[in-house]
C-alpha cells in the first residue's frame, strides 16, 4: 500500500514539473496553480506515507528500475526515511501554498513557470534521495538535488549579489559532491558492492576515509562551521519560499545522509563521535554569534539555521559517543534528540523564512534597520512569526523546547557514563557551550523580532506596509500550529511511536500554564480597577517620541557584540591622498573599519585566488605562437625515446 | 495525580505568593538599615501591591498585544516555575514537573516576553534594559547549566523533588560540594533577580537599570504582576539554594504539624538569607556593565570546580 | 559492397553540390548525404552480421566491426545535424560577408569528403591505410577551419595541420616498427588489425611498446592530449561553430578510436604494465592542463574546447585502468561526449552569431542580456554545460561515475586527483556561465543590439542532441548495453 | 649483381650526404637555395631505394624510386618555386629559440641519443652492426633534424620544407627497415602532395606580399608589421 500510494505522489510530483514547463510559453496564473497545486498534493500524499510507516514501523524496499546491469534504482521505507519524508512533505506543502500568492508578485514573467517547475523538481530529487536503497542512486539524486537548487537560486541572475550567491553555492555543492563521490567510491571498493550494506568490521584505514570524506562532504552540505560560507549567500538571494526550501530541508537531507551512513553502513568508533559533537558545537556557538550581528533579516535566518544544524550534529555526535560505549538505550535517545529537532527546525525554520518573506515583500527591503512597527500593520504575519520566534528559542510550551530538551537529557546522563576525566570535561564545555547557544539564540530572536514589528517604523516603507494575501498566511500558520501541537504533544507522539522518554510531559506544563494565566486573570478581574488609558511612551518629560530614538538591531546586539569581540575581528583600513610629493599637504583619504569575514578573508579567497593564479600561470602555455607548441612536441617526443631506450 | 499532590500544588502555590512579597520587603529593610535610616515597613511591598491593583492601566502609543499579555505570561510562567520548586512538602512528582531544565527553561520565557515588552514601548530605556538583560542572561546562562548538571550528578537525578527527596533524608552533602553549590546558587540568584553588582533593582537611572527598564512602561495592574513575579522568582531560587543546603525541616510524607513547622521553618530560613542577600547588596556598589562577564567567568570557575571535585575526588 | 556505396554517395553528393547553384540547394544535398550515411550504418547494424570482412571489396584493406559502425554512427548523427545547423549558419555568414559565395561550394563539397574519409577511416582494418585516411581528415578538417580565410583562421589551421601531421609522421614509424615486429613474428609483414590481434600475444614486449608509444604520439596529437592539445583551443575557437562541432565531436574520436585499437593489440602482450602508467600519466596530465587552463578563460567557445581535452584525458584514464567495465563506459563515454559537446558548440555558435565581436575569435565575449536576446541558446549552454559536468539526467553522469568507479578499485590516490581536477573544472565552467548570462544591460550601460533572430534550422540541432543525451542518461535499452559489450569483447578486454 | 662490400661503402656514402643536405637546410637563409637542397636530398633517396633494389631486387623498390624522384624531385620543388615567385620573399632570416649552429650541435646529440636508444629496443631483431639498422637510426635522426626546422624557422614555407625532410627521414626508415606493400607508400605520396597543396596555398594568406590578400586580411584584422607569426 505504501508502495502504490508513493508512486501516486512520485507521478503527480513528475505533472507538477511537466505542466510548467510544456506551458513556459504564456505566462498564465492557471499553470502555475496547477503545479504549485500537485506539490501540495503529493506532499499530502508523502506526510501520509511517512506518518504511517512511522507508526507501524514496518520496512519495505522496492526495486524500481534497473538502468543497466550495474545498477538499479531502489527504495527503501524504513523509519529514519520516514522522519525526513514527513519533514519534505510538511515543508514543501505549506511552501507551496504559500508560493500560490507569493510568486504571483515575483519579476520575471514567463521565468516564474520554470520556478514552480524548479521546485517540484528540487522536491522530488530530496524525496528520492531520502528514499533510494544503494549508493549510486543517492549519488545521482544527490547531484539532481543540488542542479536542482543551483538553477532556483540563480533565479533573479540579474543581481550583483545573486551572481556572488550562485558562484558560492555552486562551488560548494561541486565540493561536497567531490567529497560524496570519493566516500561512496571507497566504500564500493571495500564493500565490492553499492548496496547500504553493513562494512565488515576491522577499521580498515578505507573505512576510515571514506567516513571521513562522507562526513566532510555533508557538512559542506549541512553548512558546518569552515564550510558554511555559501549558506549566509544564497539563502538571502533565492526567493523566500526557496530558501524556506533550503534551509528548511535541503541541510536536513545531508543530516540525513550522514545518519543513514553511521546507521547502516559503518561501525562508528569514539573518535568519530567526538569529531561529529565538535563540529556541531563549534558551528552552534559561532552559528549564533554571527547570527547576532547580521542585519538582514535572511541573512540572520540562515546563520541560524547553521546554529540549529550545530545542535543537530551534537545530538547525532552524542549517540555515535554511546554507541561507541555500548549504551543503546542513551544512543537512541539522543539520536531520536536529532531527529526531533530536525524535523521541529525544518517547521519553524520554514515558518520563519516564509513570514519574513512576506515582511520583505511588504516592505521591499532585508534591511531590519529599516523595519518596525510592522505589528500593527501586518498583524496576522507577526503572530506567526511571534510562535516561529518563541519555537526557535526552545521556549517551553512549543517543539523547540521538546527537542532541545532531549539533547539536555543525553548530555546530562553521558556526563554520569563517560569514565574517562578529561572526556567528561570536555562532555561540560560543550554542555556550557550549547547552553550559550540556547541563549544567544533567544537573544538574537527578540531582537528580530523586536526590531522587525514593535515600536514604530524606521523608514517610509515599513510605514506603508500593508497585511500580505491570505493565501501567504495560510502557510506558515499551517506551520505554526504544526509546532505548536508537535511542542505540545511530543511526549504523547513519542509513545505512539513506541519510545517512553524521561522528559517532561508539556501537554500538562502548558494545560498549567494556562491554568495559572487563567488564576490570574480572573484573581485581578475582580480586584483590579479596568480603567484603560494610552498616552505617550515615557521620555523623561519630553513628549516627542521618534522612531530614531528605538533600539536598533544594532544597538540590540551591541553589548553582546563588544563582549565576543575577539571573535568578530574589525579590519581598519585607511587611505590618504597628497597634494605634494613628501606627503605633506593632505588632500584626502577614507578610512574604513570593517567587520572582517574571517572564513571568507582567509579560507575561501586565498584558495580561490591561489587556483586562478595557477590557472593564469598553466595557460601561458597556449600563447599563441606555433614554435613553441612544436617545441612541446619536439621536446616530448626526444623525453619518450630516452624514456623508451631506457626502458626497453 | 494523587490527592496529595493536588493539596501540594495548592499550598506551594499559597505560601509563595504570599510569601514572595515579605521576603523583598526584608531586603529593602536590610539595606536601610546598613545606610542608617529606618527603611519602609516589613509589609510595604504587600501595601504597592494593593495600591498598583487600584490604579488605571496607561499603555504607551505605539505598543502591541505584547506589552498586555507579557504581564499575564509571565506571572503564569513563574506560578508554574513555583510548583517545580517546593518549599515544605516534597510530594512524589508527576509528569516530569520538577525537571530542573524546565524549570531553568521557564524562568528564560518569562524573560522573553519581558525583553519584547521593553522593546515594544519604542523607548530608549526599555530597548537598552532588554538588550542588556538579554546579553547577561545568554552569559549566565552556561554557569547556571553547568551548576543544575553538577546537581543532577551529584544527587542521580533530573528532578528537584528528588534532589530535595534525596537532600532530606540523605542529611548533609560532603561539606566541599556543598560550600560550592551553596556559593554558585548564590551567585546565580544574585544574577537571575537583577541584584546589586549586577542591576540596582530600586533604582530608576537609565544607565544602571536593566530589569527596571524592562518594566518601566507598565503600569497599574501589569505593574504589580511584574513585581509579584520578580519577587516569586527571588523566592523560588532561594527556596532552591534553602532546601538543598539547609534541608532540615522538609516534609516528605504530609502531615497536618509536620506542614506548619515546614513553613514556619522555611520562613525563618528565608528571612536569614533575605538579611545575607541584604547585607551583600550593601556590600557591594553596582559593578560596570562590561565587567560582568570577568564576574560570571568566576561563578563558570566555582560551577566548574564543582564538577573537577566530584569527577576526580 | 558497403564501401562502394558510401564512396558512390560521397561521389554523388559532391557532383550534386557542383551542380546546385543556391546556399539552399547545397545545404540539403549535405544534409542528405549525411542522412544517408547514417540510414546505411543503422542498415548495417540491423540487417549485416557483423563483424564481417566479406561484404567489401578488397577485403584485405577493409573491415566492419562493432566499434567501427559505432563511431561511424555517431560521426554521421553529428555531420546530419551539423549539416542542418548548418543551413542557417552559413546563411548569416554570408550575409555578414565572412565567407564569400565562391568558396561555398568548397566548403560542402570539403564536408562530403570529410565524412566520406571519416566512414573510410573507421572501417579501415589496414593501420596504414587508417593513418593516410586519419592523415587526410587532419588536412580537410583544416582546409574547412580556414574557410573563412580571415587572418586568425589561417593561423589556426596552419597550426593545426603542423602540430597534427608532425606528430602523425611519428606515428607512421610507429607503424613501421609495428610492420616490422609482425614480419618477424609472422613471417608476411601485416598491418591489419584483425590478424594483428590474433596474434598479438606472440609479439616482443620491448619492440612492442615502443612501436605503442610513437603510435600514441600521433594519436595523441589528433585527439588533442596533453602536450599535442594546443591546436586545439585555437582551432575550435576560431572554425565556424558548425565545423568546431563536428571537430569536437567526430574528429578527436578519431585520435581515440586510434588509441583504443592499439592498446586493444599491447593489451594482449606483456608489455601493458608499461602502456597503461604512460596512458594514465598523459590522461591526467591532459586533464589538469586543461582544467587550470578554463580557469581564467574569458571566451566560450575555448571553454567548451579545454573541456573536451578535459574529457578525452578522462577517456585516456578509463583506457588505462583497462577492466571490462571501464572500457565500456569509456566507449559509452565517447558517445555521450561526443553529442554533448555538439550541442554546446551549436548552442555557442548561436550565442557568437549573436554577439560577435568585430576582431578575432579570441577575444573575450561581452555577453549581454543573453535571456532577452537568444533564450533557447543560454538554455543550450546551461544544460550542455551542466551535462558536461556530469549533473545526472544526462549521459555524461554516469559514464563519469562508473570511469571513476573502476579507477578506484586500481588506485585511490589517483582518483582524489582526478577527482579535484574535475571539481575545478566544474566550478570553472559555473563560473563562466553565471558571471556571463548575470550580465544584465543597465540604463547607464545600455546594450542595443538587434537581435540575431536565429532560424529554426539551428534551433532544432541543439534540442534534438539535448534531448538525445537526456534519453541516453535515463533509458538503456537492452540492444544498446549488449552492442557495447560486443564491442568490449571484440576488443578482447 | 654488384659485390655488397662496394654497395655498403657507396650506401654509407649516400648516408652522409643526407646528413649533410639536412644540416645546409637547417642553416641556410635564402629560400630558394633551400627549395634546390631539399631537391638534392630526394634526389639522393631514389639513388638509395635504386641500390636496394640492385642488391634485393624486388620490383617494389623500383616503383618507389620512381614515384618518389617524380614528386619530390620534379613536382613539389617546381610547385613550391612558383609560389615563392608570386609572394617575392626572398630571405627568412629570423631564427626562433635555436640558431643554426645551436641546432646543428643539438642534431649531432640527437643522433647519438636515438642511435643508443635503437640499439637497446632492437637488439633482438635486426643484428646492430647491419646496414638496415644504420639507415634506420639515419633516418629517424633525419626526422628530428627536420622537426628542429619547423619549430626554429620563422617563414610558413621553411617550416613546410621542414616538414618535408622529416617526411624524406620518415621514407629512408621505410626503405631500409622493411618492404611496405607499394599502394602505401603511393598513397603516402599523394597524401604528402595534397598537404604541401593546401599549407603553401595556406602560408600564401599569412607570409604573402600580394596585394589581393592584403586586403582581405585587413578587412579582418588591424595589420600588423609583416614579421607577425
Amino acid at each position: 500500500m505504501i508502495v502504490q500510494l508513493f508512486w501516486l505522489s512520485l507521478v503527480i510530483l513528475a505533472a507538477g514539473i511537466l505542466i510548467p514547463l510544456i506551458t513556459s510559453g504564456f505566462d498564465q496564473r492557471i499553470f502555475r496553480q496547477i503545479s504549485l497545486v500537485c506539490t501540495g498534493i503529493s506532499s499530502l500524499l508523502l506526510a501520509a506515507v511517512s506518518l504511517v510507516i512511522l507508526v507501524t514501523g514496518e520496512i519495505t524496499s522496492y526495486t524500481a528500475y534497473q538502468f543497466f546491469p550495474g545498477f538499479t534504482l531502489s527504495f527503501f521505507f524504513d523509519r529514519l526515511a520516514a522522519v525526513f519524508l514527513l519533514i519534505i512533505a510538511m515543508v514543501a506543502g505549506c511552501v507551496a501554498i504559500y508560493s500560490t500568492e507569493y510568486i504571483e508578485y515575483l519579476a520575471g514573467a514567463k521565468r516564474r513557470n520554470l520556478l514552480c517547475a524548479g521546485t517540484a523538481l528540487f522536491t522530488l530529487a530530496m524525496v528520492l534521495v531520502v528514499v533510494s536503497a544503494n549508493t549510486f542512486s543517492f549519488v545521482l539524486f544527490w547531484e539532481l538535488m543540488a542542479a536542482g537548487s543551483f538553477i532556483l537560486v540563480m533565479y533573479d541572475y540579474s543581481l550583483g549579489e545573486t551572481t556572488k550567491a550562485g558562484i558560492f553555492y555552486f562551488v560548494m555543492t561541486q565540493l561536497s559532491t567531490l567529497f560524496v563521490l570519493l566516500g561512496i567510491i571507497t566504500l564500493f571498493v571495500v564493500t565490492g558492492s553499492s548496496a547500504m550494506v553493513p562494512v565488515p568490521d576491522g577499521s580498515s584505514p578505507l573505512v576510515t576515509l571514506a567516513f571521513i570524506a562522507l562526513f566532510i562532504g555533508f557538512s559542506i552540505k549541512a553548512g558546518i562551521i569552515p564550510f558554511h560560507k555559501w549558506l549566509p549567500y544564497a539563502h538571502p538571494a533565492s526567493p523566500s519560499p526557496i530558501s524556506a526550501l533550503m534551509s528548511g530541508v535541503m541541510l536536513k537531507i545531508a543530516v540525513y545522509g550522514i545518519l543513514r551512513f553511521l546507521l547502516n553502513v559503518f561501525t562508528p568508533e569514539l573518535w568519530w563521535g567526538v569529531l561529529i559533537l565538535l563540529a556541531g558545537t563549534i558551528s552552534a556557538v559561532l552559528g549564533i554569534i554571527y547570527a547576532l550581528k547580521e542585519h538582514d533579516v535572511k541573512g540572520m535566518l540562515a546563520y541560524s539555521s547553521i546554529e540549529n544544524i550545530g545542535i543537530i550534529f551534537i545530538g547525532i555526535g552524542l549517540s555515535v559517543i554511546f554507541t561507541a560505549y555500548h549504551l543503546t538505550d542513551l544512543a537512541t535517545l539522543s539520536l531520536l534528540g536529532a531527529l526531533f529537532h530536525s524535523l521541529n527546525h525544518a517547521l519553524f525554520k520554514s515558518l520563519l523564512f516564509l513570514t519574513s518573506g512576506s515582511v520583505v515583500h511588504a516592505t521591499h527591503t532585508r534591511d531590519i534597520e529599516h523595519m518596525g512597527g510592522l505589528v500593527h500593520r501586518m498583524p496576522w504575519t507577526a503572530v506567526l512569526f511571534f510562535i516561529g520566534a518563541v519555537a526557535i528559542s526552545a521556549l517551553p510550551p512549543l517543539n523547540g523546547f521538546a527537542s532541545e530538551i532531549l539533547i539536555y537529557v543525553s548530555f546530562f546522563s553521558s556526563v554520569a557514563v563517560v569514565a574517562d576525566p578529561l572526556f567528561k570535561v570536555l562532555l561540560f564545555i560543550c554542555l556550557a557551550l550549547f547552553a550559550l547557544t540556547s541563549a544567544l539564540s533567544a537573544a538574537c530572536f527578540v531582537k528580530a523580532y523586536g526590531s522587525i514589528f514593535l515600536a514604530l517604523p524606521r523608514s517610509p516603507e515599513s510605514a506603508v506596509a500593508r497585511e500580505v494575501p491570505l493565501a501567504m498566511l495560510i502557510g506558515p500558520a499551517i506551520l505554526a500550529a504544526a509546532c505548536i501541537l508537535v511542542g505540545l504533544f511530543s511526549f504523547q507522539l513519542f509513545s505512539l511511536v513506541g519510545f517512553t522518554l524521561p522528559v517532561p510531559d508539556l501537554l500538562a506544563i502548558g494545560l498549567l500554564l494556562l491554568l495559572m494565566t487563567a488564576l490570574a486573570y480572573v484573581v485581578l478581574w475582580f480586584t483590579a480597577s479596568h480603567k484603560v488609558r494610552t498616552s505617550g511612551t515615557w521620555g523623561c518629560g519630553t513628549y516627542s517620541q521618534e522612531p530614531v530614538t528605538e533600539y536598533t538591531g544594532h544597538g540590540f546586539s551591541e553589548p553582546i557584540v563588544t563582549i565576543f569581540s575577539p571573535i568578530y575581528m574589525t579590519k581598519k583600513t585607511s587611505t590618504w591622498t597628497f597634494f605634494d610629493r613628501e606627503n605633506c599637504i593632505f588632500e584626502s583619504g577614507n578610512a574604513e573599519i570593517r567587520l572582517m569575514k574571517i572564513f571568507e578573508e582567509y579560507l575561501y579567497l586565498p584558495v580561490s585566488h591561489a587556483a586562478t593564479i595557477a590557472g593564469v600561470r598553466i595557460a601561458k602555455i597556449q600563447n599563441g605562437c606555433l614554435d613553441t607548441y612544436l617545441l612541446y612536441v619536439f621536446v616530448t617526443v626526444i623525453t619518450l625515446i630516452v624514456i623508451l631506450g631506457w626502458f626497453a | 495525580m494523587s490527592a496529595d499532590f493536588i493539596l501540594y500544588l495548592i499550598i506551594n502555590t499559597l505560601i509563595v505568593v504570599l510569601v514572595s512579597p515579605l521576603f523583598v520587603s526584608l531586603v529593602k529593610k536590610v539595606k536601610a538599615w546598613t545606610q542608617g535610616r529606618r527603611g519602609p515597613s516589613v509589609f510595604q511591598t504587600y501595601f504597592t501591591l494593593i495600591k498598583l491593583l487600584k490604579k488605571e492601566v496607561i499603555y504607551a502609543t505605539g505598543s502591541s498585544w505584547v506589552m498586555r499579555i507579557t504581564p499575564l505570561v509571565n506571572i503564569g510562567a513563574l506560578l508554574v516555575a513555583a510548583l517545580f520548586v517546593p518549599l515544605a512538602f516534597v510530594p512524589e512528582p508527576v509528569a516530569g514537573i520538577g525537571n530542573i531544565i524546565l524549570f531553568l527553561y521557564l524562568l528564560a520565557l518569562a524573560k522573553f516576553f519581558m525583553a519584547l515588552a521593553g522593546l515594544d514601548a519604542g523607548s530608549s530605556f526599555g530597548g537598552m534594559g532588554s538588550s542588556r538583560e538579554m546579553s547577561i542572561s545568554a552569559i549566565i546562562e552556561p554557569t547556571t547549566v553547568i551548576v543544575f548538571a553538577a546537581l543532577a550528578f551529584v544527587f542521580k537525578s533530573l528532578n528537584i523533588f528528588d534532589m530535595f527527596a534525596t537532600s532530606a533524608t540523605s542529611g548533609f552533602l560532603s561539606t566541599p560540594t556543598l560550600i560550592l553549590i551553596g556559593i554558585s546558587l548564590f551567585i546565580i540568584l544574585i544574577v537571575e533577580t537583577s541584584r546589586i553588582p549586577v542591576d540596582n533593582p530600586e533604582t530608576h537611572l537609565e544607565l544602571t537599570m536593566i530589569h527596571e527598564g524592562m518594566i518601566l512602561e507598565q503600569s497599574g495592574r501589569n505593574l504589580a504582576l511584574m513585581e509579584l513575579s520578580a519577587a516569586i522568582k527571588l523566592t523560588l531560587l532561594m527556596a532552591l539554594l534553602i532546601n538543598l543546603i539547609v534541608p532540615f525541616g522538609l516534609i516528605t510524607v504530609l502531615s497536618a504539624a509536620g506542614l506548619v513547622a515546614a513553613i514556619i521553618l522555611f520562613l525563618i530560613k528565608g528571612s536569614i538569607l533575605s538579611v545575607i542577600i541584604g547585607l551583600f547588596e550593601s556590600s557591594m556598589a553596582k559593578m560596570r556593565f562590561f565587567r560582568l562577564p570577568s564576574l560570571f567567568a568566576m561563578a563558570f570557575f566555582f560551577s566548574t570546580l564543582i564538577i573537577i571535585i566530584e569527577v576526580f575526588a | 559492397m558497403i564501401l562502394i556505396l558510401y564512396t558512390l554517395l560521397a561521389i554523388l553528393a559532391i557532383a550534386a553540390i557542383a551542380l546546385c547553384r543556391t546556399h539552399r540547394q547545397i545545404n540539403t544535398v549535405s544534409i542528405l548525404h549525411g542522412l544517408f550515411t547514417l540510414l546505411l550504418a543503422l542498415g548495417i547494424i540491423f540487417f549485416v552480421r557483423i563483424p564481417t570482412t566479406s561484404f567489401v571489396v578488397g577485403s584485405e584493406f577493409f573491415f566492419i566491426d562493432h566499434l567501427g559502425i559505432y563511431e561511424v554512427l555517431i560521426a554521421a548523427v553529428i555531420f546530419t545535424l551539423a549539416a542542418l545547423y548548418a543551413r542557417g549558419y552559413v546563411d548569416s555568414l554570408l550575409a555578414d560577408g565572412e565567407l564569400e559565395k565562391g568558396s561555398l561550394k568548397l566548403f560542402y563539397s570539403a564536408w562530403s569528403l570529410l565524412l566520406l574519409v571519416l566512414v573510410l577511416a573507421f572501417f579501415s582494418d589496414n593501420l596504414a591505410l587508417f593513418w593516410i585516411f586519419a592523415e587526410l581528415t587532419t588536412v580537410i578538417s583544416a582546409m574547412l577551419v580556414a574557410i573563412l580565410s580571415a587572418r586568425e583562421n589561417i593561423d589556426a589551421a596552419i597550426k593545426y595541420i603542423f602540430i597534427a601531421s608532425v606528430s602523425m609522421l611519428f606515428s607512421f614509424v610507429g607503424l613501421i616498427f609495428l610492420f616490422e615486429i609482425s614480419r618477424s613474428v609472422l613471417g608476411t609483414g601485416t598491418l591489419n588489425w584483425t590478424d594483428l590481434i590474433q596474434h598479438a600475444s606472440a609479439f616482443p614486449a620491448g619492440l612492442m611498446i615502443a612501436c605503442f608509444v610513437l603510435v600514441f604520439i600521433g594519436l595523441a596529437a589528433k585527439s588533442g592530449i596533453f602536450p599535442f592539445h594546443t591546436w586545439l583551443p585555437e582551432a575550435h575557437a576560431k572554425a565556424p561553430s558548425a565545423v568546431s562541432a563536428i571537430l569536437s565531436g567526430v574528429l578527436l574520436n578519431v585520435g581515440i578510436y586510434g588509441i583504443i585499437r592499439m592498446f586493444a593489440i599491447i593489451h594482449q602482450t606483456p608489455a601493458v604494465g608499461l602502456a597503461s602508467p604512460i596512458l594514465a600519466l598523459f590522461g591526467i596530465l591532459s586533464i589538469g592542463v586543461a582544467v587550470f587552463c578554463m580557469l581564467p578563460e574569458r571566451n566560450l567557445k575555448k571553454l567548451i574546447a579545454f573541456s573536451s581535452i578535459e574529457n578525452m584525458g578522462i577517456m585516456l584514464v578509463g583506457l588505462a585502468v583497462a577492466t571490462p567495465v571501464a572500457i565500456f563506459w569509456v566507449i559509452f563515454h565517447v558517445m555521450a561526449h561526443a553529442f554533448t559537446k555538439a550541442s554546446l558548440f551549436l548552442s555557442a555558435g548561436i550565442l557568437h552569431r549573436q554577439y560577435h565581436s568585430r576582431f578575432s575569435g579570441d577575444a573575450v565575449d561581452e555577453i549581454r542580456d543573453v535571456f532577452k536576446y537568444q533564450p533557447l541558446a543560454a538554455w543550450g549552454i546551461i544544460l550542455g554545460g551542466l551535462a558536461i559536468i556530469g549533473i545526472p539526467p544526462f549521459a555524461v553522469f554516469f559514464s563519469k561515475l562508473f570511469i571513476l568507479l573502476q579507477l578506484g578499485t586500481v588506485s585511490l590516490p589517483v582518483l582524489v586527483l582526478v577527482l579535484i581536477l574535475l571539481f575545478v573544472a566544474a566550478s570553472a565552467f559555473g563560473y563562466f556561465v553565471i558571471t556571463s548570462f548575470s550580465q544584465v544591460s543597465t540604463p547607464d550601460a545600455p546594450f542595443d543590439r538587434e537581435p540575431y533572430l536565429t532560424p529554426s534550422s539551428m534551433k532544432i540541432p541543439v534540442v534534438i542532441l539535448l534531448f538525445l543525451i537526456l534519453v541516453l542518461g535515463i533509458w538503456f535499452p537492452a540492444g544498446e548495453i549488449s552492442f557495447i559489450s560486443q564491442i568490449v569483447t571484440e576488443l578482447r578486454f | 649483381m654488384i659485390d655488397p662490400a662496394y654497395v655498403e661503402g657507396f650506401v654509407k656514402i649516400l648516408f652522409v650526404c643526407v646528413i649533410v643536405t639536412a644540416a645546409y637546410i637547417i642553416s641556410t637563409r635564402n629560400l630558394l637555395t633551400l627549395v634546390s637542397v631539399y631537391a638534392a636530398q630526394s634526389f639522393i633517396l631514389v639513388l638509395m631505394a635504386l641500390t636496394l633494389w640492385a642488391v634485393e631486387g624486388s620490383p617494389v623498390l623500383l616503383a618507389i624510386a620512381g614515384i618518389t624522384f617524380l614528386s619530390k624531385v620534379l613536382i613539389i620543388p617546381y610547385f613550391i618555386t612558383s609560389i615563392q615567385e608570386k609572394i617575392r620573399i626572398k630571405r627568412d632570416l629570423r631564427f626562433h629559440f635555436l640558431s643554426p649552429t645551436t641546432s646543428l650541435i643539438i642534431s649531432i646529440g640527437l643522433m647519438l641519443v636515438i642511435y643508443i636508444a635503437l640499439s637497446r629496443i632492437a637488439q633482438e631483431t635486426t643484428g646492430t652492426s647491419s646496414l638496415f639498422f644504420f639507415g634506420a637510426v639515419i633516418g629517424i635522426s633525419l626526422m628530428m633534424m627536420g622537426m628542429m626546422v619547423t619549430f626554429s624557422r620563422k617563414r610558413a614555407i621553411t617550416k613546410v620544407l621542414g616538414y618535408l625532410t622529416m617526411e624524406n627521414g620518415v621514407l629512408l626508415f621505410g626503405l631500409f627497415v622493411t618492404e611496405l606493400p607499394f599502394i602505401i607508400e603511393f598513397l603516402i605520396i599523394i597524401d604528402l602532395i595534397i598537404l604541401v597543396l593546401l599549407t603553401t596555398i595556406l602560408t600564401v594568406g599569412l607570409d604573402s606580399t600580394l596585394e589581393e590578400y592584403h586586403q582581405r586580411i585587413h578587412r579582418f584584422y588591424l595589420w600588423e608589421d609583416e614579421e607577425a607569426p
